[in-house]
């Protein structure tokens, strides 16, 4: 065998019990690389079921604009071209992910519906006999539009005056139980900046990323002899898209099947449910297999990247480097819908102040929508460009303070037992660990009072006055 | 002309699982006549190699050999439910879950045992080649596929097992943000070593360090690869991706992997990686789920070892040559 | 949609399928990957995959490549083994296998480096078409394309004498990515000073575009720093550049004086 | 205009199928013939997953019009194996943990037969550019790179 491991440092934490493992912890083969390599694993697309109907969809063409008619005469005359679905086709035309968990909103149509909120909002479903056929009837699709002001930037959209995205909101931010934004608010900052050595104020920036699967979002939906469908997916969530899509079609949750498991990379990317309704109306339509997946240029641009977010971080921090208030204000660039952005800001507003403990901090999280493609999970939701930007903020600290990088944050590391800024006590936490053992790695020298820190000791941190 | 070197550090944690509307998975577990354990999940691998490691939960917990372990999953008719896979809740969650229903199993496949060998369940143990046998007394034992005919056609008795995780919802206090968001924390710290030509504005990394404390690596060859793919693609969030490059404009959104940049394979660094374990409580076991952290790290590391290199401090994603050049510009107060 | 793909095996018929409207594909990584997408706009297709215009023919340094000669062929070829290094600049294996030096001169920039090159080395095309065959020099046929149901069938160009070639590209990656800039370069010199000199750009302009200015600014000196940054400062002036997902036109402006430098000096 | 019967050799036995205008070599194998091994990711050329062998060649089979190549002969994954037995390419990336998610792995070992056809002791560099239109999303690329290198070990005498 000729893989690689990590070598596991057992120097640290080594009061953890020994166990003995019979599996757990050995290197066993991957039970799916024999499929890979000899091209056997089978993914969704790889079905090719008799009678196969293949669906494209015609996308809006503007950022923001009222429809005004949808003229599908020269694209059914398309030979092949079966059928063209449009919001009326849809039973249940709105996106409602998580209503069985009881989270909204429901702010999405499935094709738009008077409305585009922006480039590439899906309008018209296509089904077609061949792949070319279907392309040939998206694109000779007319739509009359009536073009309306646009907002692409998250502050430009919460200004006054500022064209609304989506009249579901009324605002351009989604509300958290009657406040405009997630809040963290813990200890007085206000006063943490008043008693400082130092205020440091900065701002961050990040644009919207694409997951980027070698396998793009699809599904072949292939009715069954009982009147079920059968989906084959490539989504993360089978039951998410089970229940979100019977919620659309309207039918009784038992009458679908999702069948997946195999999936090309997700990244976040198939956790929403892009494809199947559609698919699943056609095929009910017509009674045949339906295939929707999306083009490579469809999977760039239209599907959920990871959201932009812009990041202005305020911080009181004393001479000795502690860090002791913490002003975050976050923008999180939801795009025109919510699908999982209310939540990634949620999750973005626990993780801050990032893993140290500041007495004070205060956080206004705004889950923002624009006319842009909507935003939703990718690895690391809520967190990632936060710790660009948590991070970045520590590294120039260091610098305003000529300190070490590593031992600012080893000052302020958060240990087990301390309270973070969402009132939950840490526990299991290695961060110092972990920087100690990356300073040995480069051979980053720190002083013996940094190198016998421990997460489990909140003593050792005492000592350095805190 | 200068290739100017510098060195940046970051460290991150990273909660595992969300509390959004709670976040529970399932794992059922039944023997076949021949002493195959089918575990039945409705739960996807992405290529993070889930089905790998909850067969590895499944066979440590039953104290059975892996060839034992087949993982049946991700069909809605057969499969207990999942909540997906995605918040790095995976491993953690459905590993926990394949725990619980593997215990059970365990627990009647002893009972069983007992039946066979006529003797206490208590004093049995298992080998991890697939005998049971009395603690002490070796040569008394049972094998799995002998034990599981038995059981079928002798005991009628179902060898089987259920197993659920739940992260129970939480909601998050409107005026101060309290919440318990997730179920354990992993930790990373990176050192990246960069070189900027400073003509070009051109970053190549040149070495990330990465220590990791993960919990419990289940399977170090899979760790090492979800931390070098997590490694990479931090770094390739840091120079090059976006899908907006003229963000918030939209023009020039590329289109194919032609368009959107990410590092290929002459691009990648040097990693030196190590790994921590800090058992997590909850974890099975102890393991924290380190898909999505992975990522993090680098782009911070890498911005802030462009500035140790050059004194260009990045505050935008991504760190393209252009805004590398720009800021070396304006330091040299020279605007071509 | 596609009603039909003709793969004429004569240079004539070729010409005839592309005079009566066809659309012409030579390797297909144009083309197909429009046809793949359902935006090719034509309805049939022309490929010259078997018209018998391929091959590689050299006679002293005159060297003639036919059109349907691959990138792969090329960068293979030991007579051409100047153009090696600019040819494995081009995306990738895989599509070097297929992309050909006759489509590589209708490919939209940033791509096309290899056109970059054919430009800086004034080479001729040869193109067939309904009223017979004519030769043009290549700067004609990048910018204006050729006529309609015209076949553009070989380049020739000389091969530079040794030391005189130089070819530089700026990427995003170290491999498989389109020009920032492309510098292609055949300079003589004499005494160590540049007696001849024909600099193409790539990546800078909506076509490759001859940098005379720089070309003005060398002849008569020698190839040193100084002079290669005024040369790519001049430059500037014979480029028209553009923002693309690779760079901004300010970007490739401001960098362009760096790659032409470093085209000759590394 | 019909469509046309087209003749390949894949995985050195003659086959014999309907095209319609258009249709590519990688639909061709896929959905004309069965072998899935090769994958659609962007049938822009730009992801290489439906990398397969032409004529001794790498190329990316979304981009052959399936007609113009009438006669010729291909290579896929499926045909790597002999007697199922996994050649040195797959193995290595079999045991050197070269696969994730598996979806670009086709068009990996395709492009690795290639460069070691040609090329049975190559280097790093060498490596590194014979992959460098596949696109992997999960790994960062260094355990496949690896493994190429271990399959040309393995492959020498």
């Amino acid at each position: 065998m000729r893989y690689k491991t990590n070598p596991i440092d057992r120097t640290y934490f080594a009061d953890e019990p020994a166990e003995d493992f019979n599996v757990i912890g050995s290197v066993v083969q991957r039970s799916d690389a024999l499929g890979h390599v000899t091209g056997r694993t089978t993914f969704f697309e790889d079905l090719s079921p008799p009678d196969l109907l293949h669906v494209k969809m015609h996308r809006s063409t503007r950022h923001h604009a009222r429809i005004l008619g949808v003229d599908l005469t020269d694209a059914l005359a398309v030979p092949g071209v079966v059928r063209i679905l449009t919001h009326a086709d849809i039973p249940n035309n709105v996106f409602t992910p998580l209503k069985l968990i009881g989270v909204q909103p429901d702010d999405e149509p499935v094709l738009a519906e008077g409305k585009v909120r922006y480039l590439g909002e899906p309008i018209c479903a296509v089904v077609a006999e061949t792949e070319a056929a279907a392309y040939e009837g998206a694109a000779r699709v007319r739509v009359d539009y009536e073009e309306l002001p646009a907002v692409l930037d998250v502050e430009e959209a919460l200004a006054e005056g500022a064209p609304i995205v989506n009249e579901y909101h009324g605002n351009n931010y989604f509300t958290y139980e009657g406040h405009h934004c997630r809040r963290i608010r813990f200890g007085d900052v206000e006063s943490a900046f008043a008693a400082a050595d130092h205020v440091f104020e900065w701002r961050y920036q990040s644009a919207p990323i694409e997951h980027a699967p070698t396998e793009t979002t699809g599904c072949i939906v292939v009715p069954q002899p009982d009147g079920r469908l059968r989906i084959h997916s490539d989504t993360q969530a089978c039951f998410f898209t089970l229940d979100n899509t019977a919620l659309i079609l309207g039918t009784p949750f038992n009458k679908l099947r999702i069948v997946g498991g195999t999936v090309g990379g997700g990244f976040g990317g198939k956790v929403d449910i892009a494809v199947e309704p559609v698919a699943c109306v056609a095929a009910m339509l017509t009674r045949q297999p339906v295939k929707y997946v999306y083009s490579r240029y469809e999977e760039m641009q239209v599907s959920s990247p990871r959201a932009a977010e812009r990041i202005y971080i305020k911080d009181a921090v004393m001479a000795d480097g502690r860090i002791t208030g913490r002003k975050i204000t976050l923008y999180v660039d939801a795009g025109a819908y919510s699908r999982h952005s209310p939540y990634g800001t949620t999750k973005a507003a626990a993780h801050l102040p990032g893993p140290y403990s500041i007495p004070n901090v205060w956080a206004d999280c705004h889950c923002v929508f624009t006319n842009r493609t909507p935003s939703s999970a990718m690895r690391g939701f809520g967190v990632t460009i936060g710790d660009f930007a948590l991070e970045s903020q520590m590294d120039r600290i260091a610098r305003e303070l000529s300190m070490d990088p590593l031992r600012l944050r080893l000052i302020n590391a958060y240990r087990d037992g301390d309270m973070k800024a969402h009132r939950k006590v840490a526990e299991g936490t290695a961060l110092v660990e972990v920087i100690q053992k990356a300073a040995e790695m480069v051979g980053h020298e720190l002083p013996a009072e940094y190198r016998q820190m421990s997460s489990m000791d909140r003593a050792s941190m005492d000592r350095e006055g805190r | 002309m200068a290739k100017l070197r510098g060195r940046g550090y970051a460290s991150v944690n990273y909660p595992t699982g969300m509390n959004l509307g709670g976040d529970p998975s399932q794992a059922l577990i039944h023997a076949t006549t021949t002493g195959t354990f089918v575990v039945s999940l409705s739960s996807v691998d992405l290529g993070q190699g889930l089905k790998t490691v909850v067969a590895q939960c499944a066979a440590e917990t039953l104290g059975l050999p892996m060839e034992n372990i087949l993982v049946d999953t991700a069909d809605t008719d057969t499969g207990p439910h999942c909540m997906g896979t995605f918040a790095s809740r995976g491993t953690h969650r459905v590993g926990n879950a394949v725990i619980m229903a593997a215990a059970e199993a365990r627990e009647v496949m002893l009972a069983v045992a007992a039946e066979e060998l006529e003797v206490d369940a208590g004093d049995l143990e298992t080998d991890g080649t697939g005998y049971i046998q009395v603690k002490g007394a070796e040569e008394k034992r049972v094998h799995i596929t002998d034990l599981a005919l038995a059981a079928h056609f002798t005991h009628g008795r179902t060898i089987s097992g259920r197993g659920i995780f739940l992260k129970e919802k939480n909601d998050p206090v409107p005026e101060t943000g309290e919440m318990d968001p997730d179920s354990c924390q992993a930790h990373a710290c990176t050192v990246a070593v960069v070189e900027v030509d400073d003509e070009t504005g051109v970053v190549e990394v040149l070495e990330m360090h990465n220590a990791y404390e993960i919990g419990r690596a289940l399977n170090p060859a899979m760790v090492a690869q979800q931390v070098e793919g997590g490694a990479w693609m931090g770094m390739s969030h840091a120079l090059f991706e976006s899908t907006e490059p003229y963000y918030p404009t939209r023009d020039h959104g590329p289109g194919d992997f032609n368009e959107y940049l990410m590092p290929g394979p002459a691009d990648i660094p040097m990693y030196h990686n190590a790994i921590l374990e800090r058992p997590a409580g909850n974890g099975p076991f102890g393991a924290k789920g380190i898909g999505e952290m992975t990522a993090n790290a680098p782009i911070p590391a890498i911005a802030n070892a462009i500035f140790d290199a050059c004194g260009v401090r990045l505050d935008t994603m991504p760190f393209t040559p252009e805004r590398v050049l720009r800021g070396l510009d304006e330091l040299r107060g020279n605007h071509h | 949609m596609i009603t039909a793909v003709r793969t004429p095996e004569s240079l004539a018929a070729a010409v005839g399928h592309a005079a009566a409207g066809g659309r012409l594909m030579a390797g297909g990584t144009v083309v197909m990957a429009q046809v793949n997408s359902g935006s090719v706009g034509s309805p049939e297709l022309v490929s010259l995959r078997r018209a018998g215009i391929g091959g590689i023919s050299l006679d002293g340094s005159a060297a003639r490549i036919g059109a349907t000669t691959t990138l792969a062929e090329v960068e293979e070829s030991p007579e051409l083994a100047f153009l090696r290094d600019a040819v494995r600049s081009i995306a990738s294996p895989a599509i070097r296998s297929l992309a050909t030096v006759g489509g590589n001169l209708f490919v939209p920039q940033p791509y096309g480096d290899l056109a970059v090159c054919l430009l800086a080395l004034d080479a001729t095309v040869e193109i067939a078409g309904p009223d017979g065959s004519r030769e043009v020099p290549v700067d004609v046929v990048l910018a204006n394309g050729v006529a309609p149901g015209e076949v553009v069938t070989a380049v020739r160009l000389a091969v530079p004498a040794p030391g005189t070639w130089f070819y530089h590209k700026a990427m995003r990656r170290k491999l498989n990515s389109a020009a920032i800039v492309a510098v292609a370069a055949v300079v003589g010199t004499a005494g160590g000073v540049v007696t001849s000199a024909r600099i193409a750009l790539g990546g800078v302009a909506p076509r490759p575009v001859r940098a005379v200015s720089a070309e003005g600014v060398l002849i008569g000196r020698p190839l040193e720093t100084d002079v290669l940054d005024e040369a790519g400062r001049a430059a500037r002036g014979d480029i028209e550049p553009f923002d693309d997902a690779y760079a901004s036109a300010w970007y490739r402006a401001r960098v362009l004086p760096v790659h032409l430098r470093r085209a000759f000096l590394g | 205009m019909a469509s046309q019967v087209v003749n390949l050799r894949v995985n050195e036995r003659s086959r014999e199928f309907l095209a319609a205008p258009g249709t590519s070599l990688l639909s061709s194998l896929r959905d004309a013939l069965g072998l899935m091994a090769a994958k659609r990711g962007c049938a822009q050329g730009s992801c290489g997953t439906c990398t397969v062998l032409l004529d001794g060649r790498p190329v990316m089979s979304c981009l052959v019009a399936v007609e113009t190549v009438d006669g010729a002969s291909v290579r896929t994954l499926e045909g790597v194996a002999r007697d199922g037995e996994l050649d040195e390419v797959q193995a290595a990336f079999l045991e050197g943990f070269a696969t994730q998610c598996g979806f670009c792995t086709a068009g990996m070992i395709m492009s690795a037969e290639a460069l070691l056809d040609r090329n049975p002791d190559p280097t790093r560099e060498d490596v590194v550019e014979a992959i460098s239109g596949n696109v992997c999303r999960c790994t960062g690329y260094g355990p496949i790179v690896d493994a190429i290198l271990d399959a040309a070990a393995r492959r020498r005498p």
